[in-house]
């Protein structure tokens, strides 16, 4: 078990030269901590020797001013946790929240929520891509290749929700409207082509031999310590367990498609793993998305449900399997109209745990890329 | 065997490719310069240009979508916009806002009577975040978003914070923006009105039954 | 003599400024290029909207420099803060003049810098002082990734010193000269070193080499944005910071140049016979063809890590410079021979050498870097 | 996904607590983390979701029927407390939830670490003290996480008042807070 230690500035003695560790503070504002993230790094030379991750500059207790409003208004609060998967964010509190109300969600509205969810994590994952060989310190071009599929998916947002990134399109029993006409024919041209981008994406990394030497043994993550420490996601598959909450809930209707989840056999659990992971996964999403757009019906967006609530007291906690790994929404209703308490589980945050033990002994640049392949928005890591 | 730098080679394939793609193919390599949805297939003269000159004004809500969302604005039926107002300044949305950047006050006649329209009616657009709450839990289609953006202004404090008679706009700018949610919600309110009407009428029906039976009844005790 | 300084090196200087200017808007426009976007296109003809593709943007970019603030920490070593850019400058500007660049206003009287005997030496010599610099300012900056900065850019710049002068060494063994106009006029009639599987290997090794001694992509180490900030010129801005920009891309100009000299032909191209002038436009088109090879590596390429740097100098670049030094000394000897198959034979071996060489190093340096078989659970 | 069944935890550990309406096993004083090591031992490797919840004292209004076979409403007040929650799965049997609670007192708010059984709960029993003031006995790295370290208070707490000391500036919101605060409650 290991775990930060208190600083102590031991002297390093070598060849009668006194050194001193360089403590530098990476952060809060740092290119490459994804926001406002602060790591306390001392370094012997490029060596990291300890790291002590800091979190709290983006802290904003959503969850005490969630519990002070009624449950449809922190709705759009959720978006802004992981600012990058918004429909996700929704989907997972929307599934804690019919828990406790006990509404039945139309066929239509869980095809349309399946097909947001994937184009979210199809979103998600090119971004992180594109970041994580940022890190690495190519200029942008990945990244901005990212953005550019992102932008066409993020159109189809707009259409559907009227906003770009905080769509707060769910709703409890449904979603808020139906998407406009025309737009799954567009939204299935934009998957159709989506495989060519992934192909060229592919040539473009992973037979880069800088790319490989970089991230192949770097940040290893032994599978048992990933399950002790509750990391989950494309990070937890990496390490070597096949744990998807789509295949092991199968929330929503995803028991009626038909993907595969990619996983590695343990030995590695490296950054490599982790970025491969994330472009195979892209894949089987777009399967998903594929069925889901040719098996959707007509028919009702929106279940009973109304939009100002009391429900009964009772306590629900709905988890989906967010881009990030397992995205958890707790709820303790009291009867009043409020929650009484609301906790967000963040996948960010918790997969974090991990951080100061891949870290250890590397380089400072094998720390920005472990980080960066950990996946984290600060939004909600600090919440 | 692989080539030696083959890797590195393939990499710089795509980025060439790329390159001279961002020339040729606009649609597919460059899409937040693509402008083909316009109808005259490029943008207005002078809108990409910005800064504009003083006082210009980008009003071309073609540059949006149906379910575009800005502001909230309030909706009366045409005609003075105070006499026709939607409002009752019922309060619900100013309890539901998340973020609180509503503000609302009830206004009353000389003689302290209610009367249902909203004296004050204040959003501060620097806080409010487009989430659309105030719209969906609003029982009288009063609030609905609006999709203009230009709302830049040099003054922090009065030009954020859009008061009542600057918020009001007429059901038919509401078609022009948003045309099929604007029709949706007129339909949604027709029948909501029909059936206010017919229970209305039911109740008078009634009442008119019950008065004419006892008049009828009153009528008989007279004959007796 | 003064004035024939003064017409040798000032329109040098100009042409070259006026260079500079015009590579940061082509690198800017490339990298847009490549990464699907636009790149400068609105400043142009100042109070008008006429754009010129955004030719203005080094002017515009010059003039925001010269007026920002200058900011010295504070604790900082102010005199060697504002040393630093300065002597950065200096040397990339001083070895511009050996470059061998037969402009028409010289005649053959003015003092031709590339007269100098030892061109080549005295290059490596005073390219030597940019280290300098560099540590001074990433010293002076106290900042802590400053300093991780300077200290990089020691070990790299120190390390991949040794592959250039190396692979330069094969040229002057060829030529038997180190002045550089005459290792160029060596070349002409497209005779040119590269052309040769010793003297293709030598520039491959030279040009990956000056890529790491300008700190360009993907050996970007001292000023790697994600991991240290900005490096060495965290610190750094306005005017001050503007140096150290206009000196890197001295320094690409120059070392290019040096390549260009040394490998490609110097001024060597068609049409010299009728038109002499054209070998300044030939010389400067192979440089711009050197940028934008740099240009378009970074583009693609992620950086290496600063321990994968110092091997790929130690144990990849030196010694396939070294074994290319021996094999383009027999190549030489076999070449005096005069015999054509036994040429053909030399260039043959050389080039499986060279090839087997190099995948072998690249081999067991990689380790067990491959890519990887991936399972699926349904 | 399978239920995971919580008879054999309540039958191992009968000092253990069943809570019908929230679905949780409550574990006595003392024994969570032996609990929490028996139950790693039985296949629930995942501890997915912690966090406290803080209940104020009050008095609730059940309706029971009493001897006479007639339904009565009892007033009874239910002491103030604070539960620190544990989601539990297992990722190998592919089964969960068992939702795990301890129950400790308000004023002196004291819980079992179960880090060192699930290393997940690292950072967010360090929120749970940093939110709620729960101390966690045994953690190996007990700080505060989201707030700053010189913070007093536990905002998290539903007595919490925020102090009035929060640097601000004025925006055009502050005079629809002010007319807020004026003229009625905010909700």
């Amino acid at each position: 078990m290991s775990t930060a230690a208190a600083p102590n500035y031991e002297l390093i003695q070598q060849d009668g030269l006194e050194t001193n560790l360089l403590e530098v503070s990476m952060g809060p504002h740092h290119p490459s901590t994804h926001g406002v993230f602060r790591m306390d790094v001392k370094l012997d030379g490029e060596t990291v020797v300890d790291l002590r991750p800091v979190f709290g500059y983006l802290h904003r207790n959503h969850e005490k001013l969630a519990e002070n409003m009624s449950y449809l208004s922190s709705m759009p609060f959720t978006d802004r946790l992981d600012y990058f998967n918004s429909m996700a964010n929704n989907w997972a509190y929307a599934l804690a929240a019919e828990k406790l109300i006990d509404v039945e969600v139309p066929e239509r509205a869980e095809y349309l929520r399946v097909i947001m969810a994937e184009l979210t994590r199809l979103v998600n994952h090119i971004s992180l891509v594109g970041f994580f060989i940022n890190d690495l310190g190519a200029l942008g071009t990945p990244l901005l290749y990212a953005f550019r599929e992102r932008e066409k998916i993020l159109d189809l947002f707009e259409q559907a929700s009227g906003a770009r990134m905080m769509c707060n399109y769910f709703r409890f029993g449904g979603l808020r409207n139906d998407v406009p006409e025309g737009w799954l024919d567009r939204a299935g041209e934009v998957v159709d082509r989506f495989p060519a981008f992934l192909d060229e994406y592919e040539q473009l990394l992973c037979e880069n031999e800088i790319i490989l030497s970089r991230t192949q043994g770097v940040g290893n993550l032994p599978r048992e310590l990933a399950i002790s420490a509750g990391v989950t996601g494309p990070m937890l598959r990496a390490s070597g367990m096949a744990y998807d909450l789509r295949k092991v809930d199968q929330y929503g209707i995803y028991d009626r498609f038909k993907f595969r989840v990619p996983y590695t056999d343990g030995d590695t659990g490296d950054c490599y793993d982790r970025f491969m992971i994330r472009m195979l996964e892209m894949r089987e999403s777009i399967e998903i998305l594929k069925q889901a757009l040719a098996g959707i019906p007509e028919g009702e967006i929106m279940g009973n449900a109304p939009r100002v609530f009391k429900p009964k007291p009772a306590e629900s906690y709905g988890r989906i399997e967010g881009p990030k790994g397992e995205l958890g929404f707790y709820l303790i209703a009291d009867g009043s109209p409020k929650p009484y308490r609301y906790r967000v589980r963040p996948p960010s945050l918790i997969n974090l745990t991990v951080l100061r033990d891949m870290c250890l002994g590397g380089k400072i640049a094998d720390a920005v890329i472990i980080l960066g392949s950990i996946d984290i928005v600060l939004g909600e890591v600090d919440r | 065997m692989t080539i030696l730098g083959g890797g590195i080679f393939k990499g710089m394939a795509v980025t060439l490719r790329n390159f001279v793609g961002s020339y040729i193919n606009k649609k597919e390599r460059l899409p937040t310069n693509d402008y083909s949805w316009r109808p005259d297939g490029d943008l207005p003269q002078g809108i990409g240009d910005y800064p504009k000159e003083e006082g210009e004004q980008l009003s071309d809500t073609t540059t949006v979508t149906e379910y575009s969302r800005n502001f909230p604005m309030l909706l009366h039926d045409g005609g003075e916009p105070m006499d026709t107002v939607r409002c009752v300044a019922c309060q619900i949305c100013e309890r539901e806002c998340p973020p609180q950047c509503i503000y609302i006050e009830k206004d009353y006649d000389e003689n302290g009577k209610y009367i249902k329209r909203p004296a004050v009616f204040d959003i501060d657009v620097s806080v409010c975040m487009s989430c659309q709450i105030c719209v969906e839990v609003c029982p009288f289609d009063a609030i609905v978003m609006n999709s203009q953006f230009e709302l830049s202004t040099p003054d922090r404090f009065g030009g954020l914070l859009v008061r009542r008679d600057d918020l009001l706009k007429s059901n038919d700018y509401y078609h022009q923006i948003h045309p099929e949610e604007a029709a949706a919600r007129d339909q949604k309110m027709a029948v909501e009105k029909a059936a206010k009407e017919a229970k209305k009428k039911a109740a008078a029906e009634k009442a008119r039954a019950a008065a004419e039976k006892k008049a009828v009844e009153a009528a008989k005790e007279e004959a007796k | 003599m003064s004035l024939e300084l003064l017409i040798a090196t000032v329109p040098l200087m100009l042409i070259f400024a006026t260079l500079f200017a015009f590579t940061t808007w082509l690198e800017r426009k490339a990298l847009a290029r490549i990464q699907n976007r636009i790149g400068p296109n609105k400043v142009g003809i100042p109070c008008t909207r006429i754009g010129l593709f955004g030719l203005g943007q080094p002017a515009a970019d010059g003039i925001k420099m010269i007026f920002k603030e200058n900011i010295v920490p504070r604790g900082a070593d102010r005199l060697f803060h504002l040393l630093a850019p300065i002597l950065a400058l200096i040397p990339s500007m001083l070895v511009l003049c050996f470059l061998p660049l037969d402009f028409p206003w010289l005649n053959e009287n003015s003092v031709k810098a590339f007269l100098l005997d030892g061109a080549v030496i005295f290059f490596f010599a005073i390219t030597g002082l940019n280290t300098l610099a560099v540590f001074m300012a990433g010293w002076a900056s106290r900042n802590k990734y400053s300093l991780l900065g300077g200290m990089r850019a020691v070990a790299q710049m120190v390390s991949y010193e040794i592959p250039l002068v190396l692979s330069a060494v094969i040229v002057v063994m060829m030529v038997g000269s180190l002045n550089a106009a005459e290792i160029a006029k060596a070349q002409t009639g497209g005779d040119w070193f590269v052309f040769s599987p010793w003297g293709f290997a030598a520039f491959v090794i030279f040009f990956i080499a000056a890529l790491a001694e300008t700190n360009r992509s993907p050996f970007d180490l001292p000023e790697a944005e994600s991991e240290i900030i900005a490096g060495y010129f965290t610190e750094y801005s306005g005017f001050k910071f503007a140096l150290f920009f206009l000196a890197e891309y001295i320094a690409m100009f120059a070392i290019s140049g040096l390549a260009v000299t040394l490998f490609l032909g110097g001024g060597d191209g068609p049409g010299l016979a009728v038109l002499p002038w054209l070998s300044v436009i030939w010389f400067l088109a192979k440089i711009f063809a050197l940028i934008a090879v740099m240009i378009w590596l970074r583009g693609t390429l992620p950086r290496l890590r600063v321990d994968q740097l110092m091997g790929f100098a130690w144990k990849f670049m030196l010694p396939l410079s070294i074994l290319n030094i021996f094999v383009a000394g027999f190549a030489w000897h076999a070449e005096q021979l005069d015999n054509t198959f036994i040429t053909v034979i030399t260039w043959v071996i050389s080039l499986a050498i060279l090839y087997s060489a190099a995948s072998g190093l690249n081999q067991l340096n990689r380790g067990k870097v491959r890519p990887r078989e991936y399972k699926y659970a349904e | 996904m399978n239920e995971l069944s919580h008879e054999p935890v309540l039958h191992q550990f009968p000092n253990a607590e069943w809570d019908e309406a929230a679905g949780a096993v409550i574990a006595p004083l003392g024994l969570a983390r032996t609990m929490a090591e028996w139950l790693l031992g039985h296949g629930v490797d995942y501890c997915s979701n912690v966090t406290g919840v803080d209940y104020l004292e009050r008095e609730v209004k059940e309706k029971i029927t009493n001897d006479a076979g007639k339904v009565e409403t009892v007033t009874r007040t239910e002491p103030a407390r604070i539960d620190v929650v544990y989601h539990l799965y297992s990722m190998q049997n592919k089964t969960g939830p068992l939702v795990l609670k301890q129950r400790t007192s308000r004023d002196n708010a004291e819980a079992e670490s179960l880090t060192p059984v699930w290393r997940s709960c690292d950072l967010q029993e360090r929120e749970v003290f940093d939110l709620f003031g729960v101390n966690f006995k045994g953690h190996p790295d007990q700080r505060r996480i989201l707030m700053w370290d010189e913070f007093e208070g536990h905002p998290m707490r539903r007595d919490y008042t925020e102090p009035f000391d929060y640097e601000w500036e004025p925006t055009p919101h502050n005079e629809i807070l002010e007319k807020h605060q004026k003229g009625k409650v905010i909700v």
